[in-house]
């Protein structure tokens, strides 16, 4: 067996195996799934170290193949989902509230499965396979993470939302296979595809919806926050934060890089794209007042800051963005085990009811400090690198306004963090959790090893730019100067500031909300404008899911319903109905009278004969 | 009259006549000597028609055309498996006993008589002695819905052998002459066809009237309903197939429809083999009681063998005669399962039972894999017989019929489906409460004929070659 | 008009008088008689078919089988009539309308 | 021939009167009437044995059989007397059959009879049973064996009668 087959098939065989577990053995079925995402990431490892290599399978004769192929930035994407699986399901070993074990561990290693092969499929049909495959998994991992009814009307949300926008990365991936004559990616690589003419835009348009929606970019969020309540913080670790940003991001890069060339309009797009998702997302993300779903929204902020990168267009922001993606999942996932963690120990996410846990819980809050740290853009970790990059492909493009809104969303996020920070794990600790502890070292050490992963590619950022980023991009095809280094020139200054305007914007939130951490942000939440807007927000005027859920899809539903009900009325009710008048008649009709049988009989007879004799007759 | 084959007549008939004498002082010596006469028909009848020379041989060794076989087979098949459950089902007290054996096998003497004869006359003159029996038989029991489908099916089809028998008179006649034999040759020369044509039609007439088609199907609902329980599965089964359906074959490959020298008369035939589907289907649709339910379905079946019939091509008389094989078997498991029921029950009106599939699972499984084979659900035998008689329509350019059969082939999934539903499935009705499944002995039969329903239709490559050869040989 | 032709004119007239008696009557008696005129409708279209292609031999052959039949149908008749007379107490054929729908 | 077509006349008026008599036992000495007419028509067309057949058995033993069903049932079948008016009917609607037959039916018996095949008419009566129909003869055992069995069937000794 081909070793880049390991990360694929290891999984799904794992996951079946599990299904056969009896759900009373303990820790079984967590080992094994533990082994078995260790392993792929292992595998995942040495095929990174590999050179490219390709495997081929004819699938429905030779117009598609089952391609995977392993360029750099595939095999990168590979690892990092290999890794995150790992850390989630070493983390998921003592982790409550995440539903049966069993079907947990099915979901992730299925989700690590399926995105394995999304990351190594060259054949976009083959990609969207996994892909697809990804969207079920999606929803019965929400599904069954919780019991409530709320946790299955999520995951239907879930499914709704992407379902649509995968059909609409189907539609794009079918006319873009038209349009360039192959499925290969590789292939319309070699002679990229212009955004000339009206089927190209359209296709390329599909295909961002796609990928942005796959990432969870405005406004194809809305479904995330949700999950942050209704389902557990391993799959918030897991899915959202990473696998997918991950597999949103790449293929992003890869439509708007590999497979298109894009211009200035389709550029302006995307910043804008980007520069709205930060703004949005993480002004809602300032006024949130539970944990997860604080951290939710980030994980919705933060994209914008890919999109804004791989939207630049040019080999800075595109690292920046590339990294940025990284950097994310490492340290949104880190953030999301710290609350899980908190979840576990305290009971609870809703921030009025936390304080003061540092002292209980250390070496989570340290976690949870470096990767807020991270996640701010405080220098030297690893987001300020990443955001640097963005920054400056953002200005060299000229547009300076999506610098100013990054920067703006830059602070934001720092107010929003300094706030939960102090909320949870600051300021005085009620006394309900004056017993809380610790929790345990298998929670822990995935936490301490993202935040590791934190500082380490912030001090050394030199590492991972060497070995990721700048190969990606040359999977990319794009040739680059130096993309890394501290850069001590303005920008550092900038950021500087925002840092210390957000730490004075809390400390007045503070004074404005009575010394509480956690009513830090009332002043911009009741603001005279944003005010009404937040109120709407929070009756999810914005939401279209649930906009269409509330107003198009009842009339809708109700038109269908109607249309329904003619369709069966026309092949069930009026065939059944005569049946049943012919039934009836017949019934009527066999009344066991015997000169009736016998007129019946004799007239049968008579036309038989008369008709024989004077039709065919004696010819 | 095929000589080879004589002997199946001659031995039940011979049997028939031992056993009022064998009876006189032990009743249970009829039950044995009627079951082992036809266990050894059977068992001889096996080997000559599956000794492993005769299968790598393609069937080219069989004796006469081989739809004599095939059909002895069938007739002593279904007619053992009667015997058997009568055997068992049978009242202690009931004073005519050996007399229900003994017109047992002289009705399976009879058929066999029917399908071996080579003489329209000789035909006429077995079909007579097959009445005769099947009225007495059905009035077995001494019950008064019995004595009424008698009367209905003697009055009803005893004009058709007037018909029969003015048919013959011209033949004779015009063709001087009454074997198939010289009718196959007469309607394969060129010679102006019509008066002998017209006989034929009679003759056909009168055929129509004894299987029960659509609007001569009167007496069949009655008789199947009024019939002593095990007897109904014999007329359903076998009877009315061999005394009407298996002439209309026969004399629909001897007037060559395929040739289209009889057109007017084919035409006839298929618009009332596709009545009969319909009417059948329709009215089995709001029928309360089993047995009058299966009856319809009989029509509905027999349509489609006519219909096949009627259109005459090869094809189309192969799928005939597979389905007449394919409704003896399920109609037998039918009909004795019907019987079961109202042993164990009392009763066969189908809204007093309910959710026998806990109490009687045997009875109910075999029933549900006839009620499947009749509907055409593959792979059960009943699917390969409908498939090749739609196929033969489709194939003559007959769209509309096909589709007309194809339809009301869902139709009669539907009334099976409500019947399932209503009898077997579903919550338990009080006449059903406390019902244990009948004796093993009682099962067997069932058991076995719903094994051949399920191996004919796998086995269908193996069992065609058979098929095959019998439709070239009777047409050709 | 030939003596055939005549012949069969003749037969399908008391034919049609037999069938008559089967559609009007409600005795099962009558019943029988009618079925028993209508065969003897067909007995002689026999007879005539016979001597008209010069096969009287055959035609007679034919004709002793059909008497011998139709003496063990009309027996088993009367046999059902009596069993019906028995168990019913009457042997009117129209009021046996028990099986029905 | 006028006695040839007498004898058809005589047989068509006596099966009328079989049919039209108030009492069955009047309609089963018709029905006896009419089998004699057919059986002197068989003489008359030169076939003695089917004659002698039809005169002794039809003729015979079925009048015999007849009048016992009858004798069994008269009573209570003179009890509910049958709606007569049917039967007036039947003259006129044999009348109407005979003149709308009058017009069809001859020329089309004469067309089939234009087709007849002329046999060699040689031979006995035996030679032609035993030679030609001799799978008749097993008919007709098998026949009179289902007979007796359908008697003993409808009609068993009784062992322990109520």
């Amino acid at each position: 067996m081909n070793l880049i087959l390991i990360p694929i098939i290891l999984p799904i065989v794992s996951a079946l195996a599990l299904l056969l577990i009896s759900e009373r053995t303990r820790y079984l079925k967590e080992l094994l799934a533990i082994c078995a995402s260790v392993v792929s990431l292992l595998a995942a490892a040495n095929i990174f170290l590999l050179p490219a290599q390709t495997v081929s399978y004819a699938w429905l004769g030779s117009a598609i193949s089952f391609t995977l192929s392993t360029d750099t930035l595939s095999a990168f994407l590979l690892l990092a989902a290999g890794l995150f699986s790992a850390a989630i399901s070493i983390y998921s070993f003592s982790m409550p509230n995440k539903g049966p074990a069993k079907w947990f561990f099915f979901n992730l290693l299925m989700t690590q499965a399926f995105a394995s092969g999304a990351a190594l499929a060259d054949n976009m049909v083959a990609m969207l396979f996994f892909w697809e495959g990804l969207l079920v998994f999606l929803y019965t991992f929400i599904a069954l993470s919780q019991t409530t009814y709320a946790a299955k009307r999520t995951a239907m949300k879930a499914f709704l939302i992407n379902g649509a926008t995968d059909i609409c990365l189907l539609v794009g991936i079918t006319i873009t296979g038209y349009i360039a004559g192959t499925m290969s990616m590789s292939e319309i690589s070699h002679n990229k595809l212009t955004l000339d003419y009206g089927w190209s835009v359209f296709a390329y348009v599909l295909l961002l919806i796609g990928a942005v929606s796959k990432a969870g970019a405005f406004p194809f969020h809305t479904w995330i926050p949700d999950a942050a309540t209704d389902s557990s913080a391993s799959f918030m670790a897991f899915v959202p934060a990473a696998i997918d940003k991950l597999l949103g991001i790449y293929f992003l890069a890869r439509a708007s890089i590999y497979l298109f060339v894009l211009n200035g309009t389709m550029q302006l797009v995307l910043m804008t794209l980007g520069a709205v998702t930060i703004l949005v997302a993480v002004m809602m993300a300032l006024v949130q007042k539970d944990y997860k779903r604080l951290l939710s929204y980030h994980a919705v902020s933060q994209t914008g800051y890919m999109i804004l990168g791989i939207g630049t267009l040019n080999p800075i922001g595109i690292a920046g963005g590339l990294f940025h993606m990284i950097n994310h999942a490492t340290y949104k996932s880190c953030l999301f085990m710290t609350s899980g963690s908190v979840e576990r120990q305290a009971g609870t996410t809703d921030l009025s009811k936390l304080g003061g846990l540092f002292r209980a819980m250390p070496v989570t809050g340290l976690c949870f400090i470096i990767a807020a740290a991270a996640i701010s853009g405080i220098a030297p970790l690893n987001g300020f690198f990443s955001k640097e990059l963005v920054y400056k492909g953002t200005l060299d493009t000229g547009y300076t306004i999506f610098f100013l809104a990054a920067e703006l969303g830059s602070f934001l996020t720092l107010a929003s963090f300094l706030k939960l920070g102090h909320s949870v794990f600051f300021g005085v600790r009620p006394e309900n959790l004056k017993e809380t502890k610790e929790a345990p070292f298998s929670m822990l050490l995935p936490m301490l090893g993202l935040a590791a992963i934190c500082v380490v590619f912030g001090f050394g950022a030199q590492l991972p730019i060497n070995w990721f980023i700048s190969p990606s991009l040359e999977a990319l095809n794009i040739r680059h100067g130096i993309l890394t280094g501290f850069h001590p020139d303005k920008l550092y200054f900038l950021s500087v500031i925002v840092i210390l305007a957000a730490v004075i914007n809390h400390l007045l939130g503070l004074a404005a909300g009575g010394g509480k951490a956690d009513k830090a942000s009332d002043h911009i939440h009741y603001a005279p404008v944003l005010k009404e807007a937040y109120a709407m927000a929070e009756r999810r005027v914005f939401d279209i899911y649930e906009v269409g859920m509330d107003r198009v899809v009842p009339a809708f539903s109700y038109a269908l319903f109607k249309v329904d009900r003619f369709f069966d009325w026309v092949i069930d009710t009026a065939p059944s109905g005569a049946a049943g008048f012919l039934g009836n008649t017949s019934r009527r009709f066999h009344t066991g009278s015997y000169p009736l049988y016998m007129a019946l009989t004799l007239a049968g007879a008579i036309i038989y004969i008369l008709l024989l004799a004077s039709n065919g007759g004696l010819k | 009259m095929d000589k080879g084959l004589l002997a199946y007549l001659l031995i039940p008939l011979l049997s028939a006549v031992i056993i009022p004498f064998a009876a006189r002082t032990r009743p249970k010596m009829a039950d044995i000597l009627a079951n082992v006469t036809l266990l050894a028909g059977l068992a001889n009848l096996l080997w000559l028609a599956l000794r492993p020379s005769m299968i790598a041989g393609g069937f080219a060794d069989i004796p006469g055309d081989g739809l004599s076989l095939l059909l002895v087979a069938a007739v002593y098949l279904v007619g053992l498996c009667v015997t058997f459950f009568s055997a068992y089902f049978i009242e202690e007290g009931l004073p005519n006993r050996p007399a229900y054996y003994s017109l047992l096998l002289v009705s399976v003497a009879a058929m066999t008589g029917v399908v071996t004869t080579t003489d329209f006359f000789t035909l006429y003159v077995f079909i007579e002695v097959l009445a005769v029996t099947s009225f007495a038989l059905i009035t077995t029991d001494d019950s008064s819905a019995g004595i009424e489908g008698a009367l209905k099916y003697f009055f009803l089809t005893f004009p058709a052998s007037v018909l029969i028998i003015v048919g013959i008179a011209i033949l004779m006649m015009t063709l001087g002459s009454l074997s198939y034999e010289n009718l196959r040759l007469f309607m394969a020369s060129d010679a102006p066809a019509g008066p002998v044509t017209f006989a034929s039609a009679l003759i056909m007439l009168g055929f129509i009237v004894k299987s029960g088609v659509v609007p001569f199907h009167t007496w069949t609902p009655d008789a199947y309903q009024g019939a002593y329980a095990p007897v109904s599965a014999h007329l359903a089964g076998i009877v009315t197939k061999i005394s009407g359906v298996y002439a209309i074959i026969k004399l629909a490959t001897l007037l060559r429809f395929f040739d289209g020298r009889a057109q007017a008369l084919s035409e006839m035939l298929m618009f009332l083999g596709m009545l009969s589907i319909a009417v059948g289907a329709l009215a089995a649709l709001k029928q309360t009681n089993f047995k009058r339910m299966l009856a319809f379905s009989s029509i509905s079946q027999i349509g489609y063998i006519v219909l096949a019939a009627g259109l005459g091509t090869p094809l189309a008389i192969m799928g005939a005669v597979f389905h007449l094989i394919n409704h003896a078997t399920f109609k037998t498991v039918l009909f004795l399962n019907s019987a079961s029921l109202e042993k164990s029950t009392g009763t066969t009106d189908m809204d007093k039972l309910g959710g026998m599939e806990h109490s009687m699972p045997w009875t109910s499984w075999t029933s549900i894999v006839a009620l499947l084979s009749t509907a055409g659900v593959p792979p059960l035998s009943g699917f390969w017989s409908k498939l090749l008689i739609i196929l033969a329509l489709w194939e003559s350019g007959l769209r509309v019929y096909a589709v007309l059969a194809l339809l009301f082939s869902i139709v009669t999934l539907a009334y099976f489906m409500m019947m399932q539903k209503k009898v077997f499935f579903g919550k338990k009705t009080p006449a059903s409460e406390r019902v244990q499944e009948v004796s093993a002995p009682l099962l067997a039969p069932v058991v076995l004929m719903s094994a051949i329903i399920v191996a004919l239709g796998l086995l269908f490559p193996y069992f065609y070659a058979y098929v095959k050869v019998v439709a070239e040989r009777i047409i050709l | 008009m030939n003596i055939f032709s005549l012949d069969w004119y003749l037969i399908a007239i008391i034919m049609f008088v037999g069938f008559y008696c089967m559609l009007a009557s409600r005795s099962i008696v009558r019943q029988l008689i009618g079925l028993e005129i209508i065969s003897k409708a067909a007995m002689l279209t026999v007879i005539s078919a016979g001597a008209l292609s010069n096969n009287l031999i055959y035609a007679q052959a034919l004709l002793i089988t059909m008497i011998v039949i139709e003496v063990v149908v009309v027996a088993t008749g009367l046999a059902l009539l009596v069993k019906n007379f028995r168990l019913h107490g009457s042997a009117d054929i129209w009021t046996l309308s028990s099986l029905k729908g | 021939m006028i006695y040839h077509t007498l004898l058809f006349a005589l047989a068509a008026v006596f099966a009328l009167w079989a049919v039209m008599a108030r009492k069955l036992l009047v309609s089963a000495i018709m029905l006896a009437l009419v089998s004699v007419c057919v059986s002197l028509i068989f003489f008359d067309f030169g076939a003695p044995w089917a004659g002698v057949f039809e005169l002794s058995v039809c003729a015979g033993l079925i009048t015999v059989l007849f009048v016992g069903a009858v004798s069994l049932i008269r009573a209570e079948d003179e009890k509910r007397p049958e709606n007569r008016a049917r039967f007036y009917a039947l003259p006129f609607a044999a009348a109407i059959f005979a003149i709308a037959a009058w017009f069809y039916l001859p020329a089309f018996v004469e067309e089939l009879a234009a087709g007849a095949k002329i046999g060699s008419g040689g031979g006995s009566i035996g030679r032609a049973l035993w030679g030609m129909r001799r799978p008749d003869l097993l008919g007709q055992v098998l026949m009179l064996a289902a007979g007796v069995f359908v008697i003993k069937s409808v009609f068993p000794r009784r062992t322990q009668s109520k």
